[in-house]
């Protein structure tokens, strides 16, 4: 089914989407009076290479264009698919392709930026919306790492203490406000507002150092994630100091 | 007279991060980066009762292969299941970044290696771990960008799960033996919510047969197989040089036809033997039972190279 | 997690340059221990985190006899302990002690 | 007149009873529960093969599926109780009383069903005891064993896990008993007879194959240091001290590492040729790299184990082969093999209190005793002498005491601590804690402090031999037990005198580093290496395999 409230909340000004095999999307439209590419997943489907491998070709389709067009994902997933067949065939490499192509979409100069309108969990997650330059969540997103339910049994906690634990330390705890804490989300909208359009053609305009990866900074910002900036930036300090090292040694 | 194919040089599978890392590198050139001394750790351990490591599991720094420098960073697939976390995280970031801000530069290193052993994300600190894996592909992408090879070393006894798996995929050449696994789902997790009659996670053939070393290779999912020995890495890991495949929309192109046809011509299979009899292996039935050396020679024969990665 | 630190003295100083070294991992029935020279020369100090509670009695016990067959002074040792057994934690002690006699 | 043919009668009376559901001795498997309700009556004595591995689940099965109106209060006599349908007889009534030898994954099961009153107990016995019973007071009315194949005939092939069968058959079969079998596969001609067919009355062609369990494999990788450094110990303090070349092993993780220390460093201590060649031993796999290193030159087993039949087939000068080229294993006959023709064994233990009683058992599991017992107890009727079990026996007596026999060597290996912390050695062992719960009048102690000869730990070996008097034997075991809280409450000058003495000795007194005791030093470190050791031969189940 096509999410078509959130079409046209962000593309009022026309489209031509239409809905794909494996439960994809992708077609044009109109934002900030110029042409975007729109790529997407439907009806929560659990990520398996079919619709992985569909939705890359479309991504370096347009890469191939060489034009810089925009590309918006509209992201509708679950986690990936749990099968023994897809494992097989190497759904990792699928993932990681769908990955890749993204990220080679961005460093290619295309803008890339993800609204997660569903859910999207685990190695989905990372293999699409977490894969833009930008991510928004809107009505209806539930982005998470697991469930609750499956981290007591993986961490042999009772379910309740965990929920206790969660409300505490956001840390583990799915859904749009612990994630955005962490640096994931950039941005929370609500269709409802009418000013979903007008955002995403601001986010548009804004391509600044898009390549950049500053989603720990973000997080420490945040008090989502305390320590991964400061690690990261201690690291690459030391890194330069290290090969010092190396020389005098 | 113990024979020499038993009796060899420290297993990679038993060994724990730190003696893999003095086995693949230059005798005493590892320049450990915030290193134990350094006490830092995770701070999200304490609220589940966990002791922490003084590593976070997570081991990075410089060294030497051959008197080329080289970047290295090695999970502990014993301490949390080498999982992905703010800090273990954290640290391999940093690591990446830096090889590829400092690409060109006097400082620069040759190659990445990165010795994976992971379950995926922690899940005592999912949604850090999540991050920490999707920002570690982005920096993957970034130093092959800046025309540094990152290589994947899997043979650890938590083989590469979860995230591990994307990111394995990731990088530029991907060394294997016969016990390292790659998959996203893991066996348990799938049996747990699928049922036993789709993956049985007991029945460790099989769990070998559809993610383990030699049917990674054989399909595509690695490129170079090693014995099982820190030695035989090591020797893979010298011979790796610059030609591994640049991060390119033709790079990228050539894999999209490979995983088409993949799909295409294996989609209809259920387990690794079937696919090996449409690939017109001779023995497809017996592969796991094929001597280290025997499969070596296959692999020869077969001259299996999958470059587009 | 239950955390304590065990000082004691030992009758001489442990030889060896390393000025550290980190012996074993912090896995289900293991531990790891770093050892750092630091301090007083026959001063041991052991600061233990551990998983197990109520053993702080035989953690006293192992110490005692790891100071007395090797005579570690100059140490602080600190110990991470996911459930190690004692003999395990007795052996990694001595693992980590040889290490720091190691002449670089 | 007195009719001295009674049961005779009754058996052909019960025979003819079945002839509509028989065809010759066949029997179809939808039949068979209606051939037990009339073969087997209400209070009969019933073996349902359950060996150490092998077992007869279909006819298990089939028999909980009697009507316990009409069949109940047996008596189950077997030596393994381990399936769920064994329990589930007792839970519907159709049997009452049980003897037997080993539960092993049925041990909390048959605590609780005795704690319910659903189960009668006779006795815990230790193999070769029960089936003694078998031909004395426990004779089986019906018997329903498991084969591989059979003719039509009844000519049975048992295969490698041939166990208990011909021991259950001969006191069933010559007692005016009835023997059914389940099969396989029936077959024009059986590769060897184990069984001849004159001494079974019923075969069934079971849907599938019965039942194996692989209880004898441990996989190397999950050796720890501390077990190498008991292997060590055990080694040099008592193997190479005594020289015993005939032996037993248990199957804990201390002996497969003594196991795969042979060809290392047992062969670093001169020992090769000189201990361990012949062997009354389950097909241990890992024994694989001692036998191909030329160690072992012959091996007796109780049964078999899963993936080990074609290897012991290649290696027919050590193992006992049929003419058919597949092992021919016997519980009864390799029990007493390790009861009289042993100088040693040596086990893996859970607990051990001051005297140096032993067991296994936990409060809350009843798991029996299987072989240990035997092999774990000196033989008295033991005539024929070794050098091994004279040294003990002169240790025993002492130097100036008069030699009245010698002794077999009864080692016990534990880890100070078990699993979860639990301490190995104790004030009070478990099982007497829960005799007393049960009422039972005997304790069921594996083996006796007085039989056993050595214990070793990680912290060193006690030589009760040596000990002169409880109070010794006390603190020679405190002396080894660590930091137990046994161990803790030791008398440290007596426990120093002992060591003087020779009574203890520690890893330093025996001249070895206990960071020695690394993984490097086992001669396989993976199933995986035991397959190349093998030659290919040996195949693991799957669930041992990381490839």
């Amino acid at each position: 089914m096509m999410p078509d409230n959130l079409i046209s909340a962000l593309f009022p000004h026309g489209h031509t989407l239409s809905a794909g095999a494996e439960n994809t999307l992708s077609g044009q439209a109109r934002s900030g009076g110029r042409d975007v590419e729109v790529l997407g997943i439907t009806n929560s489907t659990p990520l398996g290479p079919e619709t992985a491998i569909i939705l890359a070709g479309h991504v370096l389709k347009i890469v191939k264009s060489d034009n810089k067009t925009p590309i918006i994902f509209l992201i509708d997933t679950a986690s990936q698919r749990m099968t023994r067949r897809d494992e097989m065939l190497g759904l990792n490499e699928y993932l990681a392709h769908l990955a890749k192509s993204i990220i080679l979409a961005g460093m290619a100069g295309h803008r890339t930026i993800s609204v997660l309108y569903g859910t999207a969990a685990a190695g989905a997650f990372i293999a699409t919306a977490l894969s833009t330059q930008t991510m928004i969540a809107v009505d209806g997103a539930h982005p998470s790492v697991m469930d609750l339910a499956s981290i007591a049994r993986v961490t042999k906690l009772p379910l309740d203490v965990l929920t206790e634990k969660a409300k505490k330390t956001p840390v583990f705890a799915p859904g749009v406000e612990p994630l955005a804490a962490t640096g994931a989300v950039s941005e929370i909208w609500k269709l409802s507002d009418g000013l979903c359009a007008e955002r995403l053609s601001r986010l548009l305009a804004d391509n600044q150092s898009m390549n950049n990866d500053n989603r720990d900074v973000l997080g420490a910002g945040r008090g989502g994630r305390t320590m991964a900036a400061d690690v990261a930036q201690r690291v690459e300090k030391a890194f330069v100091q290290a090969s010092d090292l190396k020389k005098a040694g | 007279m113990i024979p020499e194919n038993v009796m060899n040089q420290p297993s990679w599978y038993e060994s724990s991060a730190r003696a893999r890392i003095e086995g693949l590198l230059d005798a005493g050139s590892f320049k450990e980066i915030l290193g134990p001394q350094d006490h830092v750790m995770s701070p999200h351990l304490a609220l589940f009762d966990l002791p922490p490591a003084f590593d976070d599991g997570m081991i990075i720094g410089r060294g030497l292969i051959d008197g080329r420098p080289v970047a290295i960073a090695a999970q502990e697939g014993q301490f949390m299941g080498g999982t992905f976390a703010e800090v273990s995280g954290a640290k391999l970031v940093g690591l990446l970044r830096a090889v590829a801000r400092n690409a060109g530069t006097p400082q620069e290193v040759s190659t990445v290696f990165l010795l994976l052993d992971t379950g995926g994300v922690r899940l005592q600190e999912a949604n850090a771990g999540e991050m920490a894996v999707s920002e570690t592909i982005h920096a993957i992408l970034d130093v092959r960008h800046a025309g540094v090879p990152v290589v994947a070393l899997i043979g650890g006894r938590a083989g590469a799960f979860g995230g591990g798996g994307l990111v394995t995929a990731c990088c530029s050449h991907i060394i294997i033996s016969e016990q390292g696994r790659i998959s996203v789902s893991g066996p348990e997790v799938i049996e747990t919510n699928k049922g036993v009659e789709e993956f049985d996670s007991r029945d460790r053939a099989l769990v070998w047969r559809v993610t383990g070393g030699r049917s990674r290779v054989l399909l595509g999912g690695a490129d170079s197989y090693v014995k099982g020995d820190i030695g035989s890495f090591r020797k893979a890991a010298e011979v790796i040089n610059n030609n591994a495949p640049p991060l390119s929309l033709e790079t990228l192109e050539r894999e999209q036809g490979r995983l088409e046809h993949r799909l295409k011509a294996y989609g209809n299979c259920h387990d690794t033997p079937e696919i090996w009899v449409i690939a017109g292996l001779s023995t497809p039935a017996g592969i796991a039972d094929l001597t280290e050396d025997d499969f070596i020679d296959l692999l020869v024969k077969e001259g299996v190279r999958h470059d587009a990665r | 997690m239950e955390k304590f630190t065990i000082y004691t003295q030992a009758k001489s100083s442990l030889g060896g340059k390393r000025s550290d070294t980190l012996t074993g991992v912090v896995a289900s029935g293991n531990l790891e221990i770093l050892f750092e020279r630091k301090g007083e020369p026959l001063a041991v100090i052991v600061e233990v985190m551990t998983a197990s509670h109520g053993y702080q009695h035989v953690w006293e016990a192992v110490i005692k006899d790891f100071v007395a067959r090797v005579s570690p002074g100059g140490m602080y040792i600190s110990i991470h302990d996911n459930g190690a057994r004692p003999d395990t934690v007795l052996l990694r002690l001595m693992q980590g002690a040889r290490l720091m006699e190691a002449r670089s | 007149m007195t009719d001295w043919t009674k049961q005779k009668a009754e058996r052909a009376r019960r025979v003819a009873a079945v002839t509509s559901l028989v065809s010759g001795k066949v029997v179809e498997p939808e039949n068979v529960t209606s051939l037990l309700e009339r073969i087997i009556c209400s209070g009969d004595r019933v073996c349902l093969e359950g060996d150490n591995q092998k077992q007869a689940d279909f006819l298990a099965e089939s028999l909980t599926r009697v009507d316990p109106a009409q069949v109940h209060d047996l008596h189950i006599v077997q030596s393994g109780l381990v399936l769920s349908e064994h329990i589930d007889l007792f839970r519907l009534g159709i049997a009452r009383k049980l003897d037997f030898s080993y539960s092993g994954p049925q041990s909390g099961a048959i605590a609780r069903a005795l704690d319910q009153g659903k189960i009668e107990l006779g006795a815990i016995h230790t193999y070769i005891e029960l089936f003694a019973r078998y031909f004395v007071d426990l004779t089986p009315h019906v018997s329903l064993i498991a084969a591989v194949s059979a003719d039509r005939n009844g000519n049975l092939y048992t295969g490698p896990n041939t166990e208990d069968t011909p021991t259950i058959v001969e006191a069933t079969a010559y007692k005016n008993g009835i023997v059914i079998a389940q099969v396989n596969k029936i077959v024009d001609e059986v590769p060897r007879t184990d069984i001849p067919g004159d001494q079974v009355d019923f075969i069934v062609e079971a849907p599938r194959p019965f039942y194996v369990e692989p209880l004898f494999t441990r996989d190397p990788a999950a050796v720890t240091e501390t077990q190498i450094l008991m292997a060590m110990i055990a080694l040099k303090g008592i193997y190479a001290e005594y020289r015993p070349r005939r032996l037993n092993h248990g199957i804990g993780f201390a002996t497969a590492a003594i196991e795969l220390l042979l060809p290392t460093y047992g062969k670093q201590l001169g020992l090769q040729g000189e201990v361990a060649t012949h062997w009354a031993l389950n097909p241990h796999p890992t024994l694989i790299p001692a036998i191909e290193s030329g160690w072992v030159q012959q091996i007796h087993c109780f049964g078999s184990e899963v993936g080990m039949d074609h290897y012991m087939s290649a290696r027919s000068d050590v193992y006992f082969i049929g003419h058919d080229g597949t092992l021919r294993s016997n519980r009864l006959l390799c029990q007493n093999a390790g009861l009289y023709a042993c100088d040693m064994f040596i086990g893996s233990t859970l607990q051990i209190d001051l005297a140096g009683n032993s067991s296994t058992v936990t409060p809350d599991r009843i798991a029996g005793f299987g072989g240990a017992p035997n092999m774990g107890a000196d033989a008295h009727g033991r005539r024929h002498i070794s050098d091994a079990w004279l040294k003990a026996g002169r240790e025993a007596a002492g130097n100036n005491g008069p030699l009245v026999r010698g002794r077999k060597l009864v080692v016990q290996m534990a880890e100070t601590f078990g699993e979860g912390m639990k301490p190995a050695f104790v004030e009070e062992l478990d099982s007497i804690v829960l005799a007393r719960k049960l009422g039972m009048p005997l304790a069921p102690v594996m083996i006796f402090g007085d039989d056993v000869t050595h214990i070793v730990t990680e912290e060193g070996v006690a030589n009760l031999l040596l000990c002169r008097n409880a109070d010794e034997i006390e603190q020679a075991i405190r002396g080894v037990a660590g930091y137990t809280p046994v161990g803790l409450a030791r008398d440290r000058v007596k426990v120093e005198a002992l060591r003087q003495r020779g009574v203890i000795r520690r890893p330093e007194d025996l001249g070895i580093d206990i960071l020695q005791a690394n993984r490097n030093l086992l001669a396989a470190r993976s199933v995986r290496d035991l397959v190349t050791w093998s030659d290919g031969l040996y195949a693991p189940p799957s669930k041992f395999r990381n490839w």
